[in-house]
């Protein structure tokens, strides 16, 4: 599975994106920010407030009780500030 | 016929009369244009702003501005509408995001561009960041942004 | 520092762009830009229009339109606006008026130009007649404008 | 007093403005629009349906019960469909 960063939660972690293979106990957004936030120091730091992270799969909005089972990309990001 | 919708992500700036001149050229079911701007001020709040550097999504950014033109083609009669939306570094006084929309009507051309740039400000994956004296650092979101989104939200 | 306020009412077209650019140039506390554009259409139901002729009442038109663009500055925190009406014979895809307005903040530039257009539409002295196969005839007040204007006033 | 007429109230009038003097009678925007209704059959034509017509005093939108009085110029004219 694909994952992006964007905007600060890219520059925490250091990198825009990666291919994960979280284990099957990982079903939803909140898991996989849980589990993602285990996996270093730049992780924990980026997820520190998982309320204020934003997700999206496939290039849609959803929220974290999202199952992400088949997910090709999930993406996570601040609330964004365009416009 | 198919209403002319044009969505843009560029680096470039834009050039509000031809975009309006895009819509208008030719046709006389046309009673109304809006335009809105959207332009970097030089301060926020008591600090100057040097410059902003815009971020998104590739790929969703376009989705999610197509997904809401849909939607205000469907609420609203409109004859057509263009949505830019610039990347990259800004500096003040440069334009940042244009809409434009055109309708025979004006309360329609009206409405639907304030739907459309408060979905932009509220869900399009677009990140601001700010130089300032102070360093950069990344505009935080305005709850206001929410609320004025929610309220084309039907009840 | 005075707002700009430009109110003009003209034979000759006006070029959207260059208002705006007048109300923006070298300035770097303007976020939000709104620009209305009504144009003459070629048809009003089923009747097709050949042209519109404008007339108005010199010295009461311009009263009327300062009179509400002040109302605007002290409504909304504008940091300028702009007004232009054309008068005499227009034919379909031509501009008619233009209302522009700059503030820091999106909705009061929104609401400002809003405001403008619903005023002009129920009370400023203009008034169209329309050339149509049939003849010419002095199109019908809209009770729908009355109460667009309406809406603003404060209760 | 000077009066002006605009749209079709001119049109059926035949002129675009005049210099009239009502009688001291004539005290209101009101009073007047039947004095002018009076004054001939383009007039009465002009004037035949009073609750459609508007008027201004010295380029100011008045009502049709304030008082004449003072008036430089008076205007009327139909409702407006400018914009």
């Amino acid at each position: 599975m694909k994952v992006k960063y964007f905007a600060w939660v890219r520059e925490r972690i250091g990198k825009a994106e990666e291919t994960i293979e979280p284990p099957a106990s990982v079903r939803t957004v909140e898991d996989l920010i849980g589990w993602l936030a285990r996996q270093g120091e730049t992780y924990a730091h980026a997820f520190e407030t998982p309320r204020v992270i934003r997700a999206a799969i496939d290039h849609a909005h959803v929220k974290s009780d999202t199952v992400i089972t088949g997910a090709r990309e999930i993406a996570f990001f601040p609330p964004m500030t365009g416009g | 016929m198919a209403i002319p919708v044009t969505i843009r992500i560029q680096e470039a700036d834009f050039d509000v009369a031809r975009e309006i001149a895009a819509l208008t050229k030719g046709r006389t079911d046309i009673g109304a244009v809006v335009s809105f701007s959207g332009i970097c001020r030089g301060s926020e709040g008591d600090e100057a702003i040097a410059a902003l550097t815009l971020e998104h999504y590739p790929g969703m950014a376009e989705a999610e501005i197509t997904r809401h033109a849909q939607t205000a083609l469907s609420r609203w009669p409109l004859t057509g509408l263009t949505v830019i939306h610039r990347v990259g570094r800004i500096t003040p006084g440069e334009n940042i995001v244009l809409v434009v929309t055109a309708s025979a009507h004006r309360q329609a051309a009206f409405e639907a561009a304030e739907f459309l740039m408060d979905y932009l400000k509220a869900n399009a994956p677009f990140w601001k960041r700010e130089e300032s004296a102070g360093g950069t650092s990344w505009i935080d979101a305005r709850e206001h942004d929410d609320q004025a989104a929610a309220r084309w939200t039907k009840s």
